[in-house]
């Protein structure tokens, strides 16, 4: 085995396409490193991740005997895997190598003096050669894993994700919230650029999923914990009482009458506390509203019935998680463009409700009032300017486009246009952002319908107020026009339509169990857009749909089926490897103190056992790896220093210290 | 070559293609990944930086290229091409020709010496024909496979190559072959190109010197360019002022293509900003309709290249001639103020849409291999991309990326992911899997 | 090529799922800070037993900032555990005469830019003021020689 | 390679190899002798001292485009290299012979 022989450390040092030879000079760095001891070659390369790079790492292992490696390149979570992926095909175990991040931490950030940034280079490399002297094989630990998902949210991203991990063989249980599926989706009536019908295609999904032998759904249930790692996660699930049975619950929501606002028409209706959302809703049967219900005994052909959620909670083993828990529109605050102070202000997602229990040949009407000018306001709550615009609830304001709303907007336009010919619409943008395939029509189209397109800039936002008394209009819209060189417009109209965008959903406790995290947009976050569009930080736990970010129904089917397809790599094997950085046990320096056992909070990571050995019973601490995190909690607390992380042991943390502090100046001369 | 038994056949190997075989072969499928060009990478590889995140550009695709060549279950054909594509029971029988690179790619080391020899010095495609490389070559620094490759559009036939070649493997006897694959499944991930510059006449219709097009200023930006600094290809000056023409190919009616291509907001933004680096005292225009910018971060990409001193002025360029020096002068109406101004810059680079590659695959030429039918923008048709956005009108066949529209990276790869799982589930349900599955040591 | 042996050194032991990450991101957004910093990936800090921090400091490291993740860790016993070796650290330091301030606890997270910054730059300026930390343990050793003498 | 079941040399093999391609061979001729041609003029011109790419252009009748991308390909490849700026153009210089 290469690995016992004495070590024969090859170093290597990435230019990085000049990310890092721009300010750290590459070549004197393997120069100096050279006279370390132990170090067999060293080399620059243009690009290490390069085939041709790897390829010459391998042919150093082969040819040269090199049987430790260390490179300095980007950030190790960007190319740990590849180079492990080049160590290893040469022959060398994989966890003989080791990596520096020689970009994000020092040419990106130290550009601005180059001898400091080569300086550091230099302390920093000879660390990584410091520890590759005590590296020592490992071997990745084993799991079964359960080739069963969770996926969270039943609307289309959720159903979307569900259907397609069930297709490739694995079992699926999806827990959504409410007590009815398809999310979003079914609250719109028609989709772009096809004009289907939204929920007719919504409803083609569902009857699949609901269909697939392999998919568990499970309606008005809530995780409530989750445990556990990729390949096993032990997830707790409560799951309300419908209420109803299939047989009374038509009557019963007959005979109730409780009512409250209905948030599927976003409060434009009322609903009772047994309902339905709409018809041919799945699941049919209606549901109790357990949060608004009043408790009240409900009379049932005489008899006196009182509705009872008994919750039950139960676990369930997965091997993965998928968060499709969507998105929320954004809701302005009283007062952004006259909200909440004036009736005649709604957002688009109540235009759509509205628009949808209007009936075709009915006027259009708002508050019982005939609408002959409306004006759409684009950019409400989205592309938002700290100082011009009044923060959210955390402090931050929304400065991203949320990309879905142009194309709604103009979607609505060509809707209402085609239904009420002689309306007078008028439409209030910065950029108009039909970027999609068969988006741009809908721009084209409402221009020939007569649509007047007014550009206002971000930072001179239009206004809305009342109508000065004796106006014929209740609102008064004022925008700056660009595309009329600036000239303030007053717009007198009916009907303000706020296109609202998308907010991150609050979803803070599940975030907490699942230990994912947020990026600057307070939505989601994934890896690295480009090379783990969908996973999370958390191995085994992805992405679908709008929990990311603002997607439209296309993308967010798009991200449901990656999220499935990288479910179905991590699972499909029924067993997933986990790297070998666990704790492990000198035996011979242990002397079976137990302090280890105190301080560790992993139930079944490490136990004292009894052992015989020359007729005496000695304990001595034992680790069960598969439970073990190897956080190192046991490592400072042993007084013996008989444990180790592996592959991240004490001896290894002071050697690199103590290269860090070393006087450099001999090796620097040597290079210069 | 024996025929080859697979489950799904992805044809082209850029972005999108690398990232669905490797979705595919890391759940133990049998792929093949198809590639027209001498190395795979496709436009993704020539690029220079990345928006919004501004990674180095090979730091991404290289490692993807990679692993999709060491990948135990993906047989890579690359200077290859799909002739023909037949039905066949619950899969399709594919006729592949593969092209004669007069080498060895068993015995090639990508050594170069033969390219250090060649006489002929010829434009070179991956550098916009900006930069040369010789007749017989090495396609590019990352190029997977490392192995030569001989044009014979441009070969004396000479031999020199084949006298310093240190290992034999020049190889003059080669002719193009014809092999067969069954596949129970075909991914398409053909690309894009850009709309020509020939059909913008009142752009210079490529005629001007200094008048360039997006993939070109990449290369003058990547750190393997052809100059290895920006450059005007006109005589070699380092420009100070330099403009974007936004939609320059893309919303236009008078070019038929009417949509919009997506990334042009973005890269030209993303350039403008590494233009700025590489130039810190070149002042930079970016001449638009609308700006763009809605994918995950770029907004804020947006912002930063505002506070960065870029200059975004409303408005519709009419048209751009040069002067005697060959500064290009740009005819804008500035909707801002009303008024129709000429400007002179050093350099302008039009903003150019996307079309769908022009691959024989697809149309035109004789083959016809795959026919599939094709939406009004050209791009393979989708009949329910609110349903199954990767589903094409052939059952089977799946299309992801710029096939089936503009997109950016990030929407390519996770459509590369998408159309894999609807293969992998297609194949699945047809039950004709191929048997033999290895495990990935690494993807 | 010369080294610059002038500049204190910081040592910053950063978590994967905290301050590694978090200095990558500040890496990502191009922003600017002192040089001598040099950042180690730790699993979790708990690992290390305060005896470490005293031989960091005499190997010639004058400020270490250990950036956990806090509260947000992986690690259920990260929080309170690593806050308990660093205090029994500040004992120890005490009793070798090394100002405490040299050692820092902060939690940061993978995109807190802002804080990781103003976290090495509060160290920089501190050592700036303080100096070096062999300087201490020198100045200490000769006191305690002095006492010796007196004593003796 | 055989042709009518007759094994050809190596000399007879490019030979045909010419004939199948009779345009491409004829034209990459007549480009082998423009670049021998300005590969001379360009060096002879940047061996006296770094010259920008327009100076070049003017002494040698080269139009300024080709003689950049020329010059950038005699970069690649070892011949000329980059010597300083001269206000906005770039200066090149003949490599240094070995």
């Amino acid at each position: 085995m290469p690995e016992n022989q004495e070590p024969r450390i090859g170093v290597y040092v990435c230019h990085c396409g000049g990310n890092i030879s721009g300010a750290v000079q590459c070549e004197l760095i393997a120069k100096a490193l050279k006279q370390l001891p132990n170090v067999t070659i060293t080399r620059t390369d243009e690009s290490l991740c390069s085939d041709a790079g790897q390829s010459m790492i391998e042919a150093d292992i082969k040819e040269l005997g090199v049987n430790r490696v260390v490179i300095g390149a980007c950030a190790p979570m960007l190319h740990e895997q590849t180079f492990r992926g080049a160590v290893t095909r040469a022959g060398l175990n994989p966890y003989l190598y080791q990596h520096i991040g020689l970009r994000e931490q020092d040419s990106w950030v130290h550009g601005h003096d180059k001898q400091a940034a080569t300086d550091k280079a230099l302390r920093l490399m000879s660390a990584g050669v410091a520890k590759a002297r005590l590296l020592q094989p490992l071997e990745p630990i084993r799991l079964g894993a359960e080739k069963h998902a969770l996926v969270i949210g039943g609307g289309v991203a959720g159903l979307r994700s569900a259907l397609d991990i069930a297709r490739q063989g694995l079992r699926v249980s999806l827990v959504e919230r409410s007590p009815f599926l398809g999310g979003r989706m079914a609250q719109l009536e028609s989709v772009f650029p096809t004009e289907e019908e939204a929920r007719k295609l919504l409803h083609a999904l569902i009857e699949k999923v609901a269909a697939h032998p392999d998919i568990t759904i499970f309606t008005q249930a809530e995780v409530t914990g989750v445990a556990g790692y990729v390949g096993n996660f032990n997830v707790h699930v409560q799951q309300h009482t419908r209420g109803v049975t299939n047989e009374n619950a038509e009557a019963l929501m007959a005979a109730c009458s409780q009512e409250v606002p209905d948030e599927f028409n976003y409060g434009l209706t009322q609903r009772k506390v047994i309902y339905k959302p709409y018809a041919g809703c799945y699941p049919s049967t209606p549901a109790v509203d357990w949060e608004n219900y009043n408790g009240e005994p409900i009379s049932l052909n005489g008899k006196q019935v009182v509705l009872k959620d008994e919750p039950k909670a139960f676990e369930l083993n997965v091997g993965a998680v998928v968060v499709a828990t969507g998105f929320d529109p954004y809701t302005p605050p009283q007062g952004e463009y006259g909200f909440g102070e004036l009736p005649q202000v709604v957002t688009l997602p109540h235009l759509i409700r509205h628009l949808a229990l209007t009936k075709n040949g009915q006027p259009l009407q708002w508050n019982g009032r005939a609408i002959r000018d409306v004006a759409l306001i684009h950019c409400v709550g989205s592309r938002q300017v700290e100082g011009i615009h009044q923060p959210q609830a955390d402090g931050q304001v929304n400065n991203y486009c949320s990309r879905v709303c142009c194309t709604a907007t103009l979607h609505m336009t060509a809707e209402l246009h085609k239904r009420y010919p002689q309306l007078n619409i008028f439409d209030l943008h910065q950029d108009i952002r039909t970027y999609g395939r068969g988006h741009e029509e809908y721009y084209r189209r409402t221009l020939e319908d007569g649509v007047r397109f007014l550009r206002y800039n971000g930072e001179e936002l239009p206004k809305v107020s009342a109508a000065p008394k004796g106006d014929i209009h209740p609102v008064l819209v004022k925008v700056k026009d660009r595309l009329t060189y600036g000239e303030e417009i007053e717009i007198p109209v009916d009907l303000v339509v706020l296109a609202v965008g998308f907010m991150p959903r609050d979803i803070h406790g599940l975030e907490k169990m699942l230990k994912v995290s947020r990026g600057a947009d307070r939505f989601l976050l994934e890896v690295h857009p480009k090379l783990r569009p969908v996973e999370t930080a958390v191995n085994g736990i992805v992405l679908a749909g709008t929990a990311q970010g603002p997607m439209n129904i296309q993308e967010s089917l798009s991200a449901a089926s990656a999220a499935a397809a990288k479910v179905a790599s991590l699972l499909g094997r029924g067993h997933v490897e986990l790297p070998p950085f666990v704790a492990s046990v000198d035996e011979h320096k242990c002397n079976g103190t137990g302090a280890c056992v105190e301080v560790c909070l992993y139930e079944g990571a490490i136990a004292l056992q009894t052992f015989e050995e020359n007729g005496e019973q000695i304990k001595r601490a034992v680790i069960t790896p598969a439970n073990c995190v190897g956080c190192g909690a046991c490592v400072s607390a042993c007084p013996n220093q008989a444990i180790d992380v592996q592959g991240w042991t004490l001896a290894q943390y002071e050697a690199m210290v103590e290269a860090i502090g070393a006087d450099m100046s001999a090796l620097a001369e040597v290079a210069s | 070559m024996d025929n080859l038994r697979i489950d799904a056949l992805i044809i082209g190997g850029g972005i999108a293609g690398m990232q669905s075989a490797l979705d595919l072969a890391d759940q133990g499928f049998q792929v093949a990944l198809v590639e027209r060009e001498p190395s795979i990478g496709g436009r993704m590889i020539t690029l220079s930086k990345v928006f919004p995140t501004l990674d180095c550009c090979s730091c991404i695709t290289t490692p993807k290229m990679s692993a999709v060549a060491h990948h135990p279950n993906i047989h890579l054909l690359t200077y290859c091409e799909v002739q023909s594509v037949r039905e066949h029971g619950t899969g399709f029988d594919i006729s592949i020709l593969q092209k004669p690179r007069y080498v060895d790619v068993s015995k090639c080391t990508g050594c170069r010496d033969c390219e250090y020899e060649c006489p002929i010095t010829v434009p070179s495609p991956f550098d916009r024909n900006l930069g040369a490389y010789r007749a017989i070559r090495v396609p590019f620094s990352t190029a997977v496979p490392q192995k030569a490759v001989l044009d014979p559009e441009y070969c004396l036939w000479c031999g020199k190559c084949e006298q310093v070649c240190p290992v034999e493997a020049i190889d003059f006897t080669q002719q193009p072959e014809t092999f067969n694959i069954e596949a129970a499944s075909i991914v398409m991930a053909t690309g894009f190109d850009l709309t020509p510059m020939e059909t913008k006449k009142e752009y210079g219709a490529g005629k001007l010197h200094n008048v360039i097009d997006p993939l070109m200023m990449e290369r003058f930006l990547a750190p393997t360019g052809p100059y290895g600094r920006v450059l005007r290809p006109g005589d070699g000056k380092e420009p100070t002022s330099i403009a974007y023409v936004q939609c320059a190919g893309s919303r236009d009616e008078t070019l038929n293509i009417t949509y919009c291509s997506r990334v042009c907001c973005m890269y030209a933004i993303k350039q403008a900003m590494l233009i700025s680096g590489a130039l810190p005292m070149a002042e930079i225009t970016i001449y638009y309709m609308d700006i763009r910018t809605f994918g995950k971060g770029y907004e804020q990409f947006y912002q930063n290249a505002k506070a960065m001193g870029v200059e975004f002025v409303r408005g519709k360029v009419a048209s751009i001639k040069e002067d005697s020096d060959q500064n290009p002068i740009v005819k804008v109406e500035m909707t801002d103020i009303g008024e129709i101004v000429e400007r002179t810059h050093d350099l302008v680079v039009l903003s150019q849409g996307i079309i769908p590659a022009s691959s024989p695959i697809l149309r035109g030429g004789s083959t016809q291999a795959v026919s599939l039918p094709l939406g009004s923008d050209g791009f393979i048709y989708v009949p329910a991309p609110d349903s199954a956005p990767c589903v094409t009108e052939r059952a089977g066949i799946f299309v992801t990326g710029t096939a089936m529209g503009p997109m950016d990276i990030v929407d390519s790869i996770i459509s590369a992911s998408a159309a894999a799982a609807e293969a992998s589930a297609y194949i699945r349900e047809n039950g004709n899997r191929v048997e033999a599955h290895k495990e990935a040591l690494y993807a | 090529m010369s080294v610059q042996n002038q500049q204190p050194k910081i040592l910053i032991l950063g978590t994967l799922s905290g301050g590694y990450a978090g200095a990558d991101s500040t890496g990502q957004s191009h922003l600017d800070y002192p040089a001598n910093t040099y950042i180690l990936p730790v699993m979790s800090p708990v690992m290390f037993p305060p005896e470490f921090y005293l031989r960091a400091f005499e190997r010639g490291i004058d400020g270490i900032i250990v950036m956990y993740s806090g509260t947000d860790s992986p690690y259920k016993v990260e929080a309170e555990g690593t806050a308990k070796l660093i205090n029994r650290a500040y004992q120890m330091m005490k009793e070798r005469g090394i100002d405490i301030r040299r050692l820092r606890l902060a939690a940061i997270c993978t995109v807190c830019v802002k804080p990781f910054l103003k976290e090495v730059n509060q160290m920089n300026d501190l050592l700036k003021g303080i100096g070096f930390v062999k300087d201490e343990l020198a100045g200490r050793a000769s006191a305690m020689a002095g006492k010796e003498t007196a004593h003796g | 390679m055989t042709v009518q079941n007759k094994t050809l040399s190596r000399g007879e093999i490019l030979k045909h190899l010419r004939t199948q391609h009779p345009q491409a061979v004829e034209r990459a001729q007549a480009l082998l002798k423009e670049q021998k041609h300005m590969q001379q003029e360009l060096c002879a011109f940047f061996r006296e001292k770094p010259r920008t790419v327009p100076e070049a252009a003017q002494a040698t009748g080269i139009p300024a485009s080709k003689v950049l991308w020329f010059v950038a390909a005699m970069k690649k490849y070892g011949i000329v290299v980059e010597a300083g700026m001269c206000g906005d153009y770039p200066l090149y210089k003949k490599a240094e012979e070995n």
